[in-house]
């Protein structure tokens, strides 16, 4: 693993305009690396910003401020014409199957597209690439010529991901790829797409709010509450040694699919809900739910900081 | 006993087929039963049925249900309102969407009890406490716009028990909220039931909520109930192919990372397309011709330990 | 809230200005608004005399920013036809219009409202049939067509009603209901659509699961949120039941500003038609800012928007 | 699920086709010239007929003039208006609402600020004014109902865009890297054609009632050109003693929008699933 990471983003925030009152700082200020074949997740709750952070870095979400270079291009700010550029390294699965592709197009249709007003392939050539890369994502050549509302979501799901790989990204974003689907059909996509990074060895940043799913896929894993990252560490590190208590709370509050595990579990739920981004906590955002939070975190934000392994943002990490 | 709450061979229609077949189970005082299975399965119909809430489009032509030994099929519908709400409640997967957004909180919970707020305001403040929502003084006035998920689920769990109901029927009460915030309505829905011996029927398709918080277990598919029996049991030895697939296709703490996960090949049949014998047949690694040709019914293999299949003793 | 009503307020007066302007340019469509405002049979020189005195040879601009200051004046000109002020004689036909409208809304109200009430409620039976036949008619039925059979029937035939003009309440009756057909379906239709879709939603259900009827969750909670497009179409629907009278005032003679418009035309009275076009506009304007206002007091997640 | 073509589909479709062929072949199916008057055979009722001019089976008007061919080229004027104008709104404010929708911003605000406007002045009171100042013709009658009548799709079509712009698949196409006007094409515009098909049609009902009213008024088509309007409109003085005059072009009119109407509401039920009715 040499030269520039695929992914920097440095510093990254999106700020929303309120219809009164502060901007909502639903992204502010976070900063990872993800290297070349290199599988980062990032997790956490609904409205943390998980799902902006995805859109900020294909550029399709206006960032306030803050840098995210694709294998060397900055996106923050980029042109059209260097923005279409740069999208044929990086491409993104998106949560809903459903609505992910347009239904008035025939699968062949979407899946070429990319090829096609790139001017990379047409006619013959691009049916049969349409037809390699429908094989490939376990889809037949033949389903080509049909429509997207022909195919279940899974299957759906296949056909994204295909497009997705069309212009063979160096790196590939997945926004909650498997939370749409079914148990047994969440197996086959995550199959799938185990498969494909070995295969092509791409950078995928894999938004998830599923814990369990994010250990199976990722190489290290990045929490995030509240627009900011909470902890970035190892897959295995994150998982045996949480050292932020918003890492050990989520993962206490997943139910493990295991009766005796999960009822032999610590219960230490969280209290309270989650902050509205609009009216965000001051000093460190998590202390209002945090069972160990002290008079300083309310006031003072905690240092983006190397304990161990991992990066973690809390006056008192595990250690 | 008598069960808190009985289904019997219950069969629901929908045009001709038979989108729910031949469902039965029964729940103790006290006790939480899960229904799980994917989606499409029938177990949110069969939660509607119990409750004679089912859509126009949807017919049941065979089974009762019988709340505290008493067959409610023979219920007149002005009879049939006296039980929801006061003997049997339910509660909804959207939170938000289940409450008049022109309503107070504090009107929705009193209408579980018949009487308006201004008499049963006392009553309302206890309940909107006792299911964990702070300062229900002031939220007893709020519109269910100001409230987040959480506290909406509480709002409807506390409108649904108001009335001391011996049975609460909880359709995918935890799918649309946060993790953090399902453990504690899990918690509170656990406490409930210990609490005030509530029976819990829980509609769910999360294995994990269903190893966390039942007691027994039913899982469903295409319509039908695959296996039934103690929850432990039934993730320590699925009895059935569907539920042991369905177990191994979940990524799990102890994997080892990028191992492959157990698939289950093809997708389920649609209603129309059901076929004769086994459901699950054209999908099992099990299948033989008898499995094609005759519908399995379900057998005790254990002690109250129940699989609809004929290759029960063959499953690992 | 506060925000909420300046911004309604503000998008009014953008509607206002623009309406005043799409006006002044239609009227100049012919390239010679004099024309529309001389009787049949003035001379030439006539003509140019007048052309000079209202100021229609002054560059285009300038007789815009004149039509603005005398319409921020209230000043709506001075009929020629008439030989007295454009507001004087649209004033004076007013009421018969008024009563008119209020006649026929009063007529869409009480029948298209609970027409579609009952549409939703019993959806798939032989009620909902007849009803949507009704409504049907009423959206489909041309009202000079209809005006005119009604007058055959109940006026020349069965003698139940005046046939025309305008005297005492019975002779509101018949025009009231033509006028008022399209609106009653409109209304019967929006209502139909509003309550079967609140209908759907998971709160009926919750409802219902502790132990009201159908009909308690109807009356409790899904009038309520079905009333609010249906509000805002009736609003709309005043204006439509306005511009309608043009036609229905003609067929039954009655004298409000519907006819007064058609007479004006053939009168070559052109600022008389440009008042009421103005004020009908108007009218449809603050009935719209009045209800988005009426909302905002009426619905909680409105009133709650700091 | 799509709800089949239903029998009674499948009879107002057959009627509208009849009412469209009616007004085609109006010259080669009518029994006579609609415009040629005679002093003799005035308000003849019908079923009339005489040794030298045949029969007039649904009478004739007040200057002798066959009504069943007056009716016929009626139909053949409120076709062509009707066309016309729907196709004159149709294009105008599908543009309009995609452009709002598309680049938002200004833009939107300034077109649909613009559309609230038009929107505030009836369009039945607009059409009267515009028609009485430029003066009734066919041209004039076509362009000022297609031209008032536009900002009913620019609404339709803004918020249609708005909702499928904000769609995954849009998103996708930008990262495969297709251009505005192909995501406009392409992935857009096929999906937002629906509703739109939806407001063509009830507004071609109400362009059939818009032009016989116009020219019921005296502002739509002219005298001695035949159109329902007028037709009802010279008739009205007849009415005690000539009913047919009244009543078959209004039955011609009532039975041809109801026909429009009902197929308006089948496409809805097929199109938009919001208001599908269950």
């Amino acid at each position: 693993m040499s030269g520039a990471p695929a992914l920097r983003v440095t510093d990254l925030a999106v700020h929303y305009p309120a219809r009164n009152g502060p901007p909502v700082r639903a992204v502010d200020g976070i900063s990872f690396a993800l290297e070349a074949h290199e599988t980062l997740g990032l997790v956490g709750e609904s409205g943390c910003g998980k799902s902006t952070v995805a859109r900020a870095i294909v550029g399709l979400q206006t960032v306030t401020h803050g840098s995210v270079m694709v294998d060397g291009t900055e996106i923050v700010g980029a042109g059209r014409a260097a923005l279409r550029a740069a999208r044929a390294g990086m491409q993104m699965v998106f949560q809903d199957p459903v609505t992910s592709l347009n239904p008035r197009m025939t699968v062949g249709a979407a899946v070429g597209e990319p090829l096609l007003v790139r001017g990379l392939a047409r006619g013959a050539a691009l049916r049969e690439r349409v037809a390699l890369l429908l094989t490939e994502c376990g889809l037949r050549p033949e389903d080509a010529a049909r429509y997207p509302h022909q195919f279940s979501g899974g299957q759906r799901q296949r056909i994204v991901i295909a497009r997705a790989l069309a212009l063979r990204p160096a790196l590939l974003v997945c926004d909650e790829p498997v939370s749409a689907l079914d148990v047994s059909v969440r197996a086959q996509i995550l199959n799938l797409l185990v498969d494909l990074q070995r295969a092509h060895g791409m950078a995928c940043l894999f938004v998830s709010h599923d814990l369990a799913v994010v250990r199976h896929v990722c190489d290290r894993v990045a929490v995030m509450y509240l627009g900011h990252l909470a902890e970035l560490a190892p897959r295995d590190a994150l998982f045996s040694a949480p050292r932020h208590p918003y890492t050990r709370a989520l993962l206490a509050a997943v139910p493990e699919p295991d009766p005796v595990a999960q009822r032999a579990k610590p219960r230490v739920p969280l209290v309270g809900e989650i902050p509205s981004p609009a009216r965000m906590p001051s000093g460190c955002r998590f202390h209002t739910r945090c069972p160990m939070a002290q008079p300083v975190c309310r006031e003072t934000e905690p240092a983006w900081r190397e304990v161990g392994a991992s990066m973690v943002a809390c006056h008192f990490p595990n250690e | 006993m008598t069960p808190a709450l009985a289904v019997h061979d219950l069969r629901l229609l929908i045009g001709g087929a038979a989108v729910v077949d031949g469902v039965g189970f029964a729940v103790a005082p006290g006790e939480v039963m899960a229904l799980v299975g994917e989606s499409g399965c029938g177990k949110s119909l069969t939660a509607h049925a119990i409750m004679r809430l089912l859509p126009d489009a949807v017919r049941q032509d065979r089974g009762y249900v019988a709340l505290d030994g008493d067959n409610l099929s023979v219920l007149s519908e002005r009879q049939m309102r006296l039980v929801r709400g006061r003997r049997m409640s339910m509660i909804f997967q959207e939170p938000q969407a289940a409450l008049d957004p022109l309503s107070t909180v504090g009107a929705q919970v009193a209408e579980g009890t018949g009487s308006p707020l201004r008499q049963a305001r006392a009553a309302v403040l206890a309940m909107l406490d006792e299911v964990g929502i702070a300062d229900p003084a002031r939220r007893i006035d709020q519109y269910p716009f100001e409230l987040s998920g959480g506290m909406c689920q509480r709002v409807m769990i506390a409108s649904a028990l108001i009335a001391r109901p011996a049975v609460l029927i909880a359709d995918e009460p935890t799918t649309a909220l946060d993790v953090t915030i399902q453990a504690q309505i899990l918690d509170l829905l656990r406490r409930l039931a210990i609490e005030r011996g509530t029976a819990i029927v829980l509609i769910t398709h999360d294995m994990g909520v269903v190893a966390d918080i039942a007691d027994r277990v039913a899982v469903m598919y295409a319509g039908r109930i695959a296996e039934t029996g103690d929850t432990a049991a039934i993730f320590a030895r699925p009895r059935h192919p569907y539920t042991a697939l369905l177990l191994a296709a979940l990524p799990r703490r102890t994997d080892v990372p990028r191992s492959r996960l157990a698939v289950i090949e093809g997708r389920v049949p649609a209603p129309s397309e059901f076929p004769t014998g086994c459901r699950f047949a054209g999908r099992c690694p099990l299948a033989d011709a008898r499995c094609r040709a005759e519908t399995p019914l379900l057998r005790e293999v254990a002690r109250g330990h129940l699989s609809a299949c004929w290759h029960a003793e063959a499953v690992r | 809230m506060r925000r909420y009503i300046a911004r309604r307020l503000l998008q009014a007066a953008i509607a206002t200005f623009l309406v005043i302007t799409i006006v002044f340019f239609v009227m100049r469509l012919s390239g010679d608004p004099t024309l529309l405002l001389v009787p049949e049979g003035a001379t030439a020189e006539q003509i140019a005399a007048l052309r000079h005195a209202l100021g229609f040879d002054r560059p285009l601009a300038v007789q815009y920013l004149g039509y603005l200051g005398d319409l921020a004046h209230f000043d709506l000109g001075q009929s020629l036809v008439q030989r007295a002020p454009v507001w004087l004689i649209v004033a004076s036909r007013l009421p018969y219009t008024m009563a008119l409208a209020a006649g026929a809304l009063v007529f869409a109200l009480v029948t298209g409202i609970p027409a579609g009430i009952a549409m939703a409620v019993w959806r798939g039976g032989v009620t909902e049939r007849l009803l949507s036949a009704l409504v049907l008619a009423g959206q489909s039925l041309p009202t000079f067509w209809s005006g005119i059979l009604f007058i055959l029937l109940f006026g020349v035939s069965l003698h139940w009603l005046p046939t025309s003009g305008a005297d005492g309440p019975a002779s509101l009756v018949m025009p009231s209901v033509v006028l008022g057909a399209l609106a009653m379906a409109t209304f019967a239709r929006m209502t139909r659509i509003s309550v079967l879709e609140e209908l759907g939603r998971d709160y009926v259900t919750a409802a219902r699961a502790r132990g009201l009827s159908m009909g308690a969750a109807v009356v409790r909670h899904v009038l309520r949120n079905a009333a609010i497009p249906v509000v805002t179409v009736v609003a709309l629907e005043v204006g439509n039941l306005l511009a309608g009278a043009v036609i229905v005032e003609t067929v039954f003679a009655w004298p409000g500003i519907g006819q007064l418009a058609m007479q004006s035309i053939f009168a070559r009275d052109f600022l008389v038609v440009q008042a009421i076009v103005l004020f009908v506009s108007m009218v449809y304007i603050a009935l719209n800012l009045a209800t988005d206002l009426a909302y905002s007091a009426i619905d909680p997640r409105i009133r709650g928007m700091a | 699920m799509r709800p089949r073509v239903s029998f009674g589909i499948r009879v107002i479709v057959l009627l509208i086709v009849l009412f469209a062929a009616a007004a085609l072949l109006a010259p080669w199916i009518s029994p006579h010239d609609p415009l040629r008057q005679s002093l003799l055979l005035r308000l003849k009722p019908p079923g009339s007929a005489t040794a030298s001019a045949g029969l007039f089976p649904l009478g004739t008007d007040d200057l002798g003039r066959d009504l069943l061919s007056r009716i016929l080229y009626g139909a053949r004027a409120s076709f062509i208006v009707a066309i016309l104008s729907v196709s004159v709104s149709l294009v105008v404010g599908t543009l309009l609402g995609l452009a709002a929708g598309w680049f938002r911003g200004w833009t939107a605000t300034l077109i649909m600020r613009f559309v609230d406007a038009m929107l505030s002045v009836p369009a039945i009171l607009l059409a009267v004014l515009t028609v009485a100042v430029i003066g009734p013709s066919f041209v004039t009658l076509v362009l000022v109902l297609g031209l008032t009548r536009w900002p009913r799709y620019t609404r339709v079509a803004y918020a249609a865009t708005l909702q499928v712009a904000g769609l995954p698949f849009i998103a996708a196409a930008e990262m495969a890297g297709a251009d505005s006007a192909r995501i406009l094409l392409r992935h857009i515009l096929p999906n937002i054609a629906g509703p739109l098909l939806v407001v063509a049609t009830s507004e071609f009902g109400l362009m059939i009632l818009f032009e016989a009213g116009l020219s019921f008024l005296g502002l739509g088509i002219q005298p001695p050109a035949p159109s329902w309007g007028s037709i009802m409109s010279a008739g009205r003085q007849y009415v005690e003693r000539a009913w047919w005059l009244t009543v078959f072009p209004g039955l011609g009119l009532f039975t041809l929008v109801v026909c429009v109407n009902v197929m308006g509401d089948w496409l809805r039920d097929r199109l938009d699933p919001r208001s599908a009715g269950r």
